[in-house]
Parts: C-alpha cells; structure tokens; sequence
C-alpha cells in the first residue's frame, strides 16, 4: 500500500470531503495560499477558491464563533486553530455554545462543525505552543474528541468528524506532520468509539493516545525482548470512548498503563484509568499506572522540555515492575 | 413618526405584536410572582419597538439571535405562546422541550436562532449565519441582537471586522436600554457606540427604539441593502426596560430612580405613542384595538393555562440530545 | 459560636484582607453598589471606595487580563467573575498568562491573585449558568484550586488564597451563599492542601468536593442508621490535593466513593480515584466509585435537572452495595 | 526628520540600541542557520526605531509589555546580550533560567514584563500594570507593544474599553508592519486602525517608525501626558520586518515581493537614515560610528560564544516555579 504522510492524509481527507460536499468549507488563520504554518492545507484554496477556504484574521474566538453560526444554519466548516494551545480562546464558543446547542434546543438544533488543533511538546516551543489539551474538551458533554495516531487514523477519522452532525475536536501531533503511514487509495471511514488494538499481548495492556500510541509500541518492542508480551491498544477517540475493547484487554491482561500526552493531573490517564480500575477491579493483578505529561508548563529549554513527556524507556519500566509485581507506590 | 409600511394591516400586525409581547412579560412576570416559573427571567417591556419594528422587515428565512432579555424577539419573529409558556415553564412541548427554559428560547422553525444567556455570546452565531448565507449563496439576512453591555465583550469587534472584510449580510442591533444589569451604559462604555462599528467601515445608525415605524423604516432599507451585498450594518436602538434586571430585581432605586422609570412608561411607551398615531391617523379606532388587546390577553391567559397543565419532559430526556444522531 | 452565611464569610475575608493590605483589591461586574448578584459583596465599596472596588464592564478576559498584569506589578487583586460558566471566556488570560508567567520566567515574575467564581446546579439556570468546571483549572499546572464546602471554608480558604503569591480560583457553591456555619470571630486561615475529616468511621471513605461534602454527610448520617460507619473527607483544596490524608483514610476503611459536582467524565472524581487506585490498590477491598454530575448539558426544566447531581440516597445507595461486596459494574 | 531628545548624547545611545538590535538579531539568525538554537524566532530587523524611539523615552520604573516578536523590545529596554543570548538557547543564565526562551523573554530589571506567544495576550496585562499604578499612586506609565495582526482579538477592545473609563496610564503602541505571518493587513483589517481607538474616546497616533526621532518625540509627549492622567493613548507605528515572519520563513514570495522589501531595506532603513541624519548634522563621525558598531558586534560575538559553552539549567528545575512560595 501507498505510504503517505498524516499532513497528506488530513489534506486528502478535507479535499474529498470538500469535493463530496459543498456545504463543507475551511478557514482559520493563514490556511489559504500559505496552507497553514505546518503546510497541512497546502493546494486546498487553488483547487476550492477562496469562497471555502477562508483566510481570517487573528480572531480564534470570532472565527469560532462564526463557525458554529454557520453550522447550525446548515454549512460544515472546518475551523483550523494553529495551535492547540489557543483553544483557551474558543473554549467559550465551543463549550458554551456549539457543546450545547443541541441539547439546550432540545434536539432541533446541530452544529455539524470540526475544530481541527493540535498538541505535542518537545518541539522546543514554549510553554504556549506545547500543550495537549485534550482533557479540557474531552470534560464537556455534547463534544467529540479524536486523536489520530498516524495518517491512516488522521484521514479516516477527519471524514468522519465532518460528517459527523456534531462539533468534533481533533488534535493532531505538530511532531508527527511528517510521519508516513500506509493509507489505502481507496476511500475508507474510521468510526467514532472503536479502539484500535495495535499489537495483541497475554501480560499487560498498553493504552496510548496520538504520539503515545508509538511510545507504547516502542515500549512493547523493548518488553518483548525480555518476554514480556505487551498489547497496544488506541482509543483513537477519547469522546465517544470504547470501553469496552479496553476493558475486555485489561480483563485478559490484568495490568495495564495509560499514556497520554497531556498533564497526567486531571487529565486524560484519570478517566480511562478510573474507569479501568472501577470495572475491571476484580481482574486487576496490579494498580492500573498513568503516564502523562509532567504537571509543569512546557519549558523551552531542551535540557528540560524531553524530561515531560512520557517515553518508551520509561513506559517499559513501568510494564516490567507491574509485571514483577513490584510496588511502583509505597503501599 | 417615520412612516415606514404603507397599510393598514401591516401597522396592525406590528401594533399586535407590541401588545403580544408586553402581554407575554405580563403574564410571565406573574408566573414568577406567584412561584409557578422556576428560576428567573428577564423582561423584555418598554423595548416592544425594537424587536417587533426590526422583525417585521424580515422573512421567516432570514434568521435573527437573540439574547438573555429574549422574549420579545421570540414573539417578534414569530413564536406561539403555548410553546413558549411550556418552554419556560421547563415542559416537554416548550420549544425546546424544557430543555433550554427562558434563557436558550430559540425556535428554528421562524428563524430565531436562540437566545444566549452568555452577553455577546450570539454575535458569532448570527455573523456566521450570515457568512454561511454568502457562502451556500442564499439571500437570507441575519440580525443580531444585544445589549449595551455586551459592546464590553471583545468578540463584538472580532466579528465586526469579518463581517466588514467579507461584506456580510448581517445587521447588528444594539439596544440600548442605558443599562448592563445594575451600571448605568456611560459608567462602563467609553467613546461613541456607533463609532466603534464605524470604525470597521461598517455603516452605523442611531434610532429611537421606542418609534416602531422608524425602526421598521431603517431595518427595511438596511435588510434590502444587506441582501445586495451592501451589508454589514449596525443600528444603535435607544429604549428602556420598565422592569428590573430580572424579574427578582424589585429595589431598584440605588442605581436608577422611580422618576426615570415614570418618565419613560408615560412619555415614551412605544405601544402608546403607536396606538396613538393609529387612532389619530384614522387607522383604527379605540375599540377596535382594545379588542385586539383582549383577545390577545385571552390568548395568553389560555397558554398559560395550557403550559401549567402540561407534562413535563420524561425523565429518560435527561441524557438525550447530548448528541445529534 | 456564632454563625455567619457563606456569603458574610467570604465578605469579611476580603474586607479583612483589604484592610490589612493596600495593595489588595476587589474587580468584577457589579461588584460595588450592587455587592453582586448574589450580594456577597455588600458594604465593601462603602467600606473601601471605588478605587478598591471596581465596576467593570461586561469583559471578562479583559478583566482578567487586567486583574494578572496588576498582579504582576505589586498588587493583589480579586476578581470577581459572576458565573462559573465564565471561566471558558477567560481561559487564555487564566491557563496561558497567569498560570504560566512564575514558570516561564525562571521564578522571577510571581501572579498573586484570586479568581473567586461559583458552581453548582439545581438553580433553574440552565445549561449556561449552572456548570462547575473545577476540572478544566485543576488539569492547568500553575493554578491552585479551592473549593470551600461551609462558611467556615469560605473564610479561612479566601484568606490563605489572598495572601498566596499564586493565582487562585476559588469556586463557591452558589446554592450554599445563605447556609450558616460557625465560624469564629478570631482571625484564623486555612492552610491550602490539608483535608478535612469531616466525619470519622471505619467501612468507607466519602470524599467529597464543596456541596458535596454535604451530600456526602447525609450519606453518611443514612448509612449510620444501617450500622454502617462512614468516614467522610473535604478536600477542601483540589490543587494541591491532600492525597496522603486520603490514602490514610482508604487504607484503613477500604472502600471509597469519590463525589463531585463537576461532569463525571474527565473529572474531578477521575483524578482523585485513580490516585487512590494507584497508591492504595493493595488495600482495596472494592473498586473506587466514582459519582460526578451526568455528562450532559445541565438542562432547565426541574424534572430533569435534579437527576444530573448526585444525592445522598444515591450515594448511600452506591455504599451500601461496595460495604456489601456486590458488583456495582459486570465484571 | 523631527527633532526629539535635545543632546547628542541621547541620539547617540538611540543609535547605538538600534544597531544593538539589529546586531543581536543577525546573531540569531545565524544560530539559527546553523542549527545552534532550539525552536524557531521572529526577527525584529527593520522595525528598531519603533522600540527604540519609545523604550528612548521611558524609565526603568517605567513597564513594557512584548511580542511573539520580542527581541528589539528586550534590547531597547535595557537588556544585556548575554543573558538574552543564554535565553534563546535554553541555558539556566538566561533571563528567565532558559524556561521562556525567545517567545517569553522577560527582564524584570528594567520593566520589561515579557514577550508573549499569543498573539494580544499581553494587553490585558499592559492595562493591568497601569491600573496597578493608578490604584497604588506610582506614576509609571506601561507601554504595550503589539502587531497589526493583534488588532483582531477583541481583548484589544475590551482593555481600551476600561482603559479609556479609567484615565489609566498605557499606551497602546501598534506596531504595524504590513503583514500577518503570511497575510497583508488588508486583508484582515477593516476600516482604519486608529478610529477603533478613536472610537473609545483614545487619543490616537499614526507615525513613521522608521523615524526614530518622530517616534521618540510622540513618545515622550505621550507619556508626560499619561505621568499625569491624561491618558491613555495609541499609536501606529508604520514599519517593516525584513526577514520572514520567523527565521524558517525563507521563500516569500507568495506573499510579498522582493522588490517591496528591498524598498524598505534601501530607502527606509532606520538605521542608515538616523545615521545620515547624526553625520549630516556633524553630531558624530561615519568613524566613530563604524566603531560603535564594530564594539556592538563585538559585544554580541563574545555573549554568542558565552551562551553556546554556557550550562543548562540542571534537570532539577523541570519542576521547580510552577508555584511561588
Ligand atoms: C459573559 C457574561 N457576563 C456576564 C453575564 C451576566 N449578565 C447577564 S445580563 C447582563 C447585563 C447585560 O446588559 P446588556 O447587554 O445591556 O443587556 P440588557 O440586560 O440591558 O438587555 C450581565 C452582566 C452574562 N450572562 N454573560
Ligand atoms: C492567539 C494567537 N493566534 C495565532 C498565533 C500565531 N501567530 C503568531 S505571530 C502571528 C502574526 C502576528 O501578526 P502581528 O500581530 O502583525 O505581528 P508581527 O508578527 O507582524 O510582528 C500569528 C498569527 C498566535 N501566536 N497567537
Ligand atoms: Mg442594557
Ligand atoms: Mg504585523
């Protein structure tokens, strides 16, 4: 198969949904001839005119806001925040307005809409431009949450989310632009709220988000040369979440890590692994462990950044005392 | 007054509607009283001119936003009592299946794209309504409405700029009603309101908000225009609420005085100084317009009835409509 | 001793403060003759004028804004923002200024100001004034967090947040302005990170966050009744967490019920749970429950709003059946 | 060109910052071609009389807030090279211990509250300074650099709002180069930038910024006005950036042409045309100035070749300041 990279594949996925759909349209800053800043978008605004690829000012909160106007009387934007960290911005169009919409009209209402962001440190970019804040739209009921793992999940899931007939958030990783994945030429969808197991395993269950999907398959490899049989799995989208193909993987393993690249406190690991440890309790051999992020801004300096983010070595160590039965807190 | 439509059965429509609204607030600021409506509202009276005389020059396809002080606007662009009742009322037939109550009224069916208890929180909505107009090339306008107080929040001037850049089919009106909750517009507004959408290039107007002929008048030229392409635009509204912030605001007199409230009920109510031209132009007399008034009392006497009787949502509703299919 | 409404405490707790530091300051909608909507602020500007109590406009990231450069130049302001549900307007101001400016200048800037807003549902408000989004500032490094279940908290909190050289929000449960506690005439301040054994007992552990502390001691008082003695625990602050105290109490009751008012999902109780999984799962006789608000929008009509927010009779329900060793999930 | 500042002495240290700037800036980018800095940074070349001519007029009491865009603000400020260059290349004597890095580069020393990388972030913080002064009696004055592009967040508009209520002590100094990352300021901005200050009742400026002495004078005259409440005030400041939007944007073209940067290099300089002007008044030497630049060059050769050996801060940090004491 074709390998391509998870810029192309988001770039294919828009450009077919756009082609498909006229309702369907893109703005955000910079998105048109410059293609955004990461060149995702590149060649979309030749191909569909400026009408649907829309170049706004530096307003997030009023191009947001446009949006789910725009949405709820029948268009499908596709808004393009440049950083993920500039979602504090919109945080009230999205939660307080397109989150709630449907609910709040009792149904007659929609906000068919897709927010596309990003996350990911070690990028040496500070900490306004390193953040992963999934955990923040992930809490909002009415909002969806996809956080593709490779172009093969950048592309299917972004069809889906703007077909989707509600605000979907997906966070892309800045540092995985470039990443090459086999994707199918063939048009093909990935539903909301099916996991992806990655890798089987017999001992413990391995569960990443976007970038922390390799981290956990590079921790698996390391584990498997010590016999230590790890399964990978991928929610792929934290809202809906497929508890049920994490829990059935937890049951068979009975020990398990959850790594995500946002702050462990309060964040993405507590839910998935409180839901692990509340229904899989009497499967558990060992505490379900959580892997975030450090809970301290992203600082710029490399010496400190790479010390944040969870890593394969790390992920490993954890797995091997699990499986060891060893403390990792004192009891 | 400005002489804006040109029958008689347009300027009855307009002065029911008035009625229909002050009628309404009547009612629910009664509900309230009694302890029969849960929570609090916000009453539109004193500011009948602006919704009815802004609504009239729409179509049921043009779409307006609406905000916390929501009624009128509801009324205005449309609704029916029975459902607006039940809505506030937290009853499953209520527009919004009790789900939205006063604050989040909207009714798609005539273009009302919801109230907003967030200040300015609609602005988006209504200029993105209007961009999808552009975009889809329909040739629907969008009005939104607001507050004095909500020219304070930044996404004002955000969407301002985009709907001057792209020439956008949306008409902002500001009603200013001299007031944001218990602060006086001068003591939290700085310069010139209508200098502010002017500086975006965007025409702006200042309008009695109590004449509902000469907000009808401007609406109809600036909607004809916006439909061109000639749009945005922004109108500045000058009216008054008669009630309090809310309906639970009943001591008023620490920010505003009993005269001022006296002032503008007796000289400038815009129902009156309406009925009056109508009787004196001839129009229609007396009678005719206080059996209007009476049978829109009826009707709203019978909605309430109505939504007082009427079943709430089942509880299975709680968790339905988080998501749309 | 006397007892004062929560609302008297957080007033004498700035006026104290204001008093006895200058540089200290209130700002806010409607904060001077009002006193707020809910009046909690009353007699404050008579007290310290304009100057030191100031009617903003309706611009909460502006506010905000102001509020953090103030902070950053000598003094100590209190904003007062009206609505939980406002927070999402002033995330940037909140997560990417003030939480990250002592960081990202190696120390040497420092944010002392407090943020207080409310929470808390079953108010008939609606779906956009009735949220409790401790959640969203917990998961942001850099923002302590306090949520004050009686007056008594109220004051002593208010007092450590104003004098702390961190940015602080403080949330206060809107529907417990009017309760009364005893609270002492004397001077006294709550230290941020110690939790409070509201309640001693030895089968369960009941942590419960602001209102639902009270939930949680009528839980509690029905469970007594049964013979079953539960213990239950204020956090009172979330940032820092007082986890030890927690652990204590888990390790010796074995059993837990974590309970907040805020979304369920990617909560609050998501946090707190999965610590006590991790670090005390070899002393758990019974998965850590979990009850959070539901995950939907908070709707207006009374017969529905009152089933999003965990009960006493709920939580009972819930003790009863972790005390009896019944399966609250499949296994 | 206007004459500001009275003696030679000042228009020589005006002088010698802007090459300081543009020196510190070609370091940089030379860092950054040569793969010797982390991250990427926003060039401030061609704009140095913009902070230069304000920073000219202020004291270190006096605050500044900054830009994504920061350096020249740092540098006009009072910063040393030696710990800016440690900044940008993440070593613990950096100003901010190597955790900010250029886009937070701060230096509390000399007033200079920090770069910012959200775009507008800091006005709500430059007000706030001010308002501090006013509550606290001080008579600083706060200036808040920002872009044109900055102009599109409705914080702008929400911090002038109550700057304007409030008399407070801060100018709004809008840096307007042209462009927006990749984007001409037409494209995103309507009507005029200086009527949305004029609308607020803000006294507003249009100045060359490529003329040093017309912006220290307008400066200096702005901030004696805003010492004594007068306040506040804005400025636009027209200017240029000569290198791409950051050190990575190398192919412009799309964009902007060649030809139009260099009619800016060649015939807008700030630096060669201060320098025409300090010759032809026979203020200073083309010799001693060609000194002063060498001893600036050298300066920033000697702090480059410091932060390159310099440590990093120790791993032990990565948590330390995520809370004050
Ligand atoms: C973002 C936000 N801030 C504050 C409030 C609280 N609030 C509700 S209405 C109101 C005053 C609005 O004044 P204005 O816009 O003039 O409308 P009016 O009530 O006068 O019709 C305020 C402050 C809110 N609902 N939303
Ligand atoms: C809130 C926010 N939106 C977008 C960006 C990305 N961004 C960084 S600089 C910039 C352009 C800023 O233009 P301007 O304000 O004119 O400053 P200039 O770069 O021209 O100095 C953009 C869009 C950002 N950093 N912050
Ligand atoms: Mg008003
Ligand atoms: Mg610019």
């Amino acid at each position: 198969m074709r390998e391509i990279t998870l810029s192309q594949a988001v770039n294919e996925a828009i450009a077919e949904e756009m082609r498909r759909d006229p309702t369907v349209f893109l703005m955000g800053e910079d998105v048109a001839e410059a293609g955004t800043p990461f060149k995702v978008l590149s060649g979309l605004v030749e191909e569909f005119g400026t009408g649907r690829v829309i170049d706004t000012p530096i307003s997030e909160p009023g191009f947001v806001g446009l949006a789910v106007g725009a949405a709820m009387t029948g268009a499908r934007p596709i808004v393009d925040l440049m950083f993920g960290d500039f979602i504090y911005l919109v945080m009230d169009q999205l939660c307080n307005q397109a989150a709630k919409q449907h609910y709040m009209s009792g149904g007659k209402l929609t906000v068919p809409m897709v927010l596309r962001t990003n996350m990911g440190a070690t990028r040496r970019s500070a900490a306004q431009h390193s953040q992963s804040l999934q955990a923040l739209v992930a809490h909002i009921p009415g909002l969806k949450v996809a956080m593709p793992s490779s172009a093969y999940e950048a592309k299917g899931l972004m069809k889906t989310a703007i077909r989707d007939n509600n605000p979907v958030v997906i966070f892309e990783d800045k540092l995985m632009y470039q990443d090459r994945a086999p994707v199918p030429e063939e048009e093909y969808l990935i539903p909301f709220g099916v996991a992806n197991v990655k890798r089987e395993g017999s001992d413990i269950t391995l569960i990443g988000t976007s970038s922390m999907v390799q981290v956990a398959e590079k921790a698996a490899e390391i584990l498997a040369a010590e016999g230590i049989s790890a399964e990978v799995i991928d929610p792929r989208t934290i809202v809906p979440l497929d508890e049920a193909t994490l829990l059935d993987s937890v049951k068979k393993t009975s020990r398990a890590i959850v790594i995500d690249e946002g702050h462990q406190s309060y964040g993405v690991t507590a839910e998935i692994a409180s839901r692990l440890n509340e229904k899989a309790f009497y499967h558990l051999d060992a505490p379900v462990l959580r892997m975030g992020a450090m809970d301290v801004p992203v600082p710029f300096s490399p010496a400190l950044e790479d010390l944040t983010v969870p890593t394969p070595e790390q992920v490993a160590a954890n797995a091997r005392k699990l499986c060891a039965g060893e403390l990792i807190h004192a009891a | 007054m400005a002489k804006a439509k040109s029958n008689s059965e347009d300027y009855l429509r307009m002065y029911r509607q008035m009625v229909r609204i002050r009628t309404f607030e009547d009612n629910a600021n009664q509900l309230y009283l009694s302890a029969k409506m849960p929570g609090l509202t916000h009453m539109y009276s004193g500011e009948e001119a602006v919704a009815v005389g802004i609504c009239e020059a729409l179509t049921d396809a043009d779409r307006i936003t609406s905000t916390h002080r929501g009624h009128g606007h509801c009324v205005a662009k449309g609704a029916n009592f029975k459902e607006m009742f039940c809505e506030l009322l937290g009853k499953a037939e209520g527009y919004c299946r009790g789900k939205g109550g006063s604050m989040h009224i909207a009714d798609q069916s005539h273009g009302n794209l919801g109230a907003n208890a967030i200040v300015g929180g609609s602005m988006g909505i209504a200029t993105g309504s209007a961009l999808r107009a552009k975009l889809l090339g329909a040739d629907d306008v969008t009005v939104c409405f607001f507050g004095d107080g909500a020219t304070a929040q930044g996404l004002m001037y955000e969407v301002m700029n985009m709907a001057a850049l792209w020439h956008l089919p949306v008409i902002y009106a500001c009603e200013n009603n001299g007031y944001s909750e218990y602060t006086r517009t001068e003591e939290i507004a700085a310069g010139s309101i209508t200098a502010r959408a002017e500086a975006f290039g965007i025409e702006a107007h200042q309008v009695d908000g109590q004449d509902v002929l000469a907000v009808n008048d401007l609406t109809r030229k600036l909607v004809a225009r916006a439909r061109k392409g000639e749009g945005p635009f922004f109108m500045e509204l000058m009216t008054y609420r008669y009630h309090g912030h809310h309906v639970g605001d009943i001591n008023r007199e620490y920010y505003r005085s009993k005269d001022e409230e006296k002032d503008w009920r007796d000289n400038r109510d815009p129902i009156i100084r309406f009925r009056a031209y109508l009787v004196s132009e001839g129009i229609v007399t007396e009678e005719d317009l206080d059996a209007m008034n009476a049978e829109v009392e009826r009707d709203a006497a019978e909605a309430v009835a109505y939504a007082l009787d009427a079943a709430y949502p089942d509880v299975s509703e709680v968790d339905m409509h988080v998501f749309a299919a």
